[in-house]
């Protein structure tokens, strides 16, 4: 097995390069698959026999809600990789993880509950979907804190790389935990946020626009490596032609 | 903080590192006992490369940082008992008669058993230098090791040196004061700037 | 290596007995949120022992969370942290020592505290064995999670807020499996399902915990 | 056209779930962009200290 591959990754001016010419292949289709799931999901797909147009803000939900928790894992694999390897770029890769990971964990919370609202009557109810998110942004705002408590930087790196493969291997329990709390205190109709059996025409937009979150996520990281790269390697040679 | 240095310290000698405050005289001593991560370079002991966080080698050396690590709430003895089972290094016979040995060479005798918190920084000092004693490493690292002593605190710790150095040990000082011991036994590593 | 994981472990019980002030600190500040709720809520008993499962391992919960802090920072302040990581011996057991003393000190009090507590929360007492049951295997869990968190905001100051911040969504199994079983108990009923999901954790923990505390000790102390 | 705005009665929350998503879409782009600059910022500024103590 030829190792010189990995090796390359761990080299910061190598990564701080193919981030910067790899960051366009993947933030044009992100945009265009958005915008063509935007339309399908808007437009074309028919209205939900039970909650008419309603249903259509699963189109914003469920992407948001699948980045979330796979931003989660990126973050935790970066950084166990990092502390395993001691690579700088690996726990770069981690912290530019934080602040997406986060923000779309927000977002599935809020577009949950303005999901919710119109069938519970009350903008918050003890789903275990939205509890689980909930607990998710409270391990990213632990990371974040973390992170931004320690000064050195090597040190909040492997700090919140700990932190973060904690994280998730508690993240499975938590979430059974949450679920195995709800059986047994039935709370208000649980409603199925995801379809188990959607026509092609309702989802074909959703899949689309997971893909595009999917593809919008690695643009923002490989422009958010860049410059954590760029903080860790601040005084090595390479950066003199890279940032004069 | 410092590149490309490179040095070795045989059996039965004591390298004094001196340099100006900032020079990386805590962190180098720190990077030997492993607890920092050097970016790049190796420490060898008996010619191999060694990884300096491995348990064998964390039990041939023992780290004196600038502050005695002593329990307030416990007596001096309470404090070496506790060292010495920590290290697990059993002296021979029992643990007591080693533990007055080592306070009476450190004249620290009078102070075993009265609590730490009692005692002035001086007094506490000896109290470390006798756990150094107790453990049977064969390399001392120490920070500023006579800092805040008196005359006669620097004179037990010269004395405590030339016997490690007498036993085959090792001993790697930072400090500027002079330790006592024939310029042919203390060579000195000099960490400053770049000329 | 379990010479020296007694070592801390013994050196950590003495150290409490010459300052028993700071060993009751949570078990006054147990007792002390767990007599708010009723003023907060209602004196009526029948009422307050529906909420008393929840107030009992919430309190239990924050309590064994406070005492967390100082876990670590008084050793790396005198310096004997750094012996202890150069000790030669495996980190991971002298960490489980210093939990298992966090635990001895604060967890068992606590939950030997619960039943008189649960008491003015109009828990009967037949619930005592449910609730004693599971308080302990509980705060085993609890003083884990709390102690990696202690050791990753070992050099941060102020770092109690980020501590609870840390260790809180980690203890949402704990919560809820341990609050379940209380309830059960309370209501007569046996409380073995959530009991063993409790003790899964609790092992899950004693496994696992240790090496985190280990790898976060050793980055905190660079 | 405005009955697509009324979103079957829904527009009240549907709206409201999308303008959101887009503006954390929105938000990361930025603050990814604005990292990049400053980080470059940082770095140039770094060198010209350097350079300047004749490093």
């Amino acid at each position: 097995m030829d190792w010189t591959w990995f090796h390359k990754f761990g080299s910061p001016p190598h990564v701080y390069r193919l981030a910067g010419t790899l960051t366009p292949w993947f933030a044009w289709p992100a945009g265009i698959l958005i915008i063509a799931a935007l339309y399908g999901g808007l437009v074309l797909a028919p209205p939900d026999y039970q909650q008419g147009d309603g249903f259509r803000i699963i189109y914003v939900h469920a992407p948001s809600a699948w980045l979330s928790t796979m931003v989660y894992a990126v973050m935790a694999s970066a950084a166990a990789v990092g502390l395993i390897w001691r690579m700088k770029v690996a726990h770069a890769v981690a912290a530019s993880c934080a602040g997406v990971g986060a923000s779309f964990t927000a977002a599935s919370l809020v577009t949950g509950m303005l999901w919710g609202e119109p069938m519970w009557g009350t903008w918050w109810v003890w789903d275990p979907r939205l509890v689980a998110q909930l607990v998710l942004l409270f391990l990213f705002l632990g990371y974040i804190g973390l992170r931004s408590a320690i000064d050195d930087l090597g040190r909040a790196d492997r700090a919140s790389a700990v932190l973060a493969i904690v994280g998730v291997v508690n993240l499975p329990i938590i979430r059974y935990s949450v679920e195995w709390w709800n059986s047994i205190h039935q709370t208000p109709s649980v409603m199925k946020m995801d379809r188990p059996s959607m026509p092609m025409d309702m989802l074909a937009p959703l899949l689309m626009m997971l893909l595009g979150f999917t593809l919008f996520f690695v643009a923002v990281l490989l422009v958010r490596l860049r410059a954590e790269v760029l903080r860790r390697e601040r005084g090595a040679a390479w950066v003199k032609e890279v940032v004069s | 903080m410092f590149a490309g240095l490179r040095f070795a310290v045989s059996a039965g000698l004591c390298l004094q590192v001196v340099g100006d405050n900032g020079a990386g005289k805590t962190t180098l001593l720190r990077t030997l006992a492993g607890l920092l991560e050097p970016d790049e370079g190796e420490v060898r002991w008996n010619g191999q490369r060694v990884e300096t966080r491995s348990l064998e080698f964390q039990r041939e050396f023992v780290y004196l940082g600038h502050q005695p690590p002593l329990k307030d709430d416990l007596t001096g003895r309470e404090n070496l008992r506790f060292g010495l089972a920590l290290r697990g290094t059993a002296p021979a016979g029992d643990a007591g008669r080693a533990i007055d040995a080592a306070l009476a060479e450190v004249g620290a005798t009078a102070l075993g058993d009265r609590l730490v918190r009692s005692l002035s920084t001086g007094q506490r000092r000896r109290i470390a230098l006798a756990a150094l004693r107790l453990t049977a490493a064969r390399i001392w690292l120490l920070d500023e090791p006579v800092t805040n002593l008196d005359a006669a605190g620097q004179a037990v710790v010269a004395s405590m040196v030339a016997s490690q150095l007498d036993a085959g040990g090792i001993v790697v000082a930072a400090t500027h004061q002079d330790l006592g011991l024939a310029p042919a036994r203390c060579p000195q590593l000099v960490l400053g700037r770049r000329a | 290596m379990i010479g020296a994981a007694l070592a801390v472990l013994a050196r950590d019980l003495r150290l409490a007995l010459r300052r028993p002030g700071q060993v009751l600190q949570p078990l006054a500040f147990f007792a002390v949120v767990t007599v708010l709720f009723p003023l907060g809520y209602t004196p009526e008993l029948d009422k307050l022992r529906q909420i008393a499962p929840g107030v009992l391992w919430v309190a239990a919960l924050l309590a064994s969370l406070l005492s967390l802090e100082s876990l670590f920072r008084e050793d790396a302040q005198d310096g004997t942290l750094e012996q202890i990581l150069l000790a030669g011996q495996p980190l991971a057991a002298l960490a489980l020592a210093k939990t298992a003393a966090h635990w001895l000190l604060t967890g068992l009090p606590l939950t030997l505290m619960a039943p008189m507590l649960g008491i003015a929360l109009g828990v009967p007492a037949s619930a005592m064995p449910g609730i004693l049951s599971s308080l302990a295997l509980g705060t085993v869990t609890l003083s884990l999670v709390g102690a990696v968190g202690a050791a990753l905001t070992l050099g941060v100051r102020r770092g109690g807020v980020l501590l609870g911040l840390l260790t809180l969504p980690l203890t949402v199994p704990t919560l809820v499996f341990g609050a379940r079983a209380t309830e059960l108990a309370i209501a007569g009923e046996g409380p073995s399902g959530a009991l063993y999901l409790l003790a899964a954790l609790a092992v899950l923990a004693v496994t696992l915990a240790p090496l985190a505390v280990a790898a976060a000790l050793r980055i905190g102390s660079e | 056209m405005s009955e697509f705005f009324h979103m079957g009665g829904y527009a009240a929350y549907l709206w409201p779930a999308y303008l959101l998503t887009f503006a954390v879409l929105g938000w990361n782009v930025l603050s990814a962009r604005r990292a990049l600059r400053e980080a470059r910022a940082e770095a140039r500024r770094r060198l010209t200290a350097d350079r300047e103590d004749g490093a």
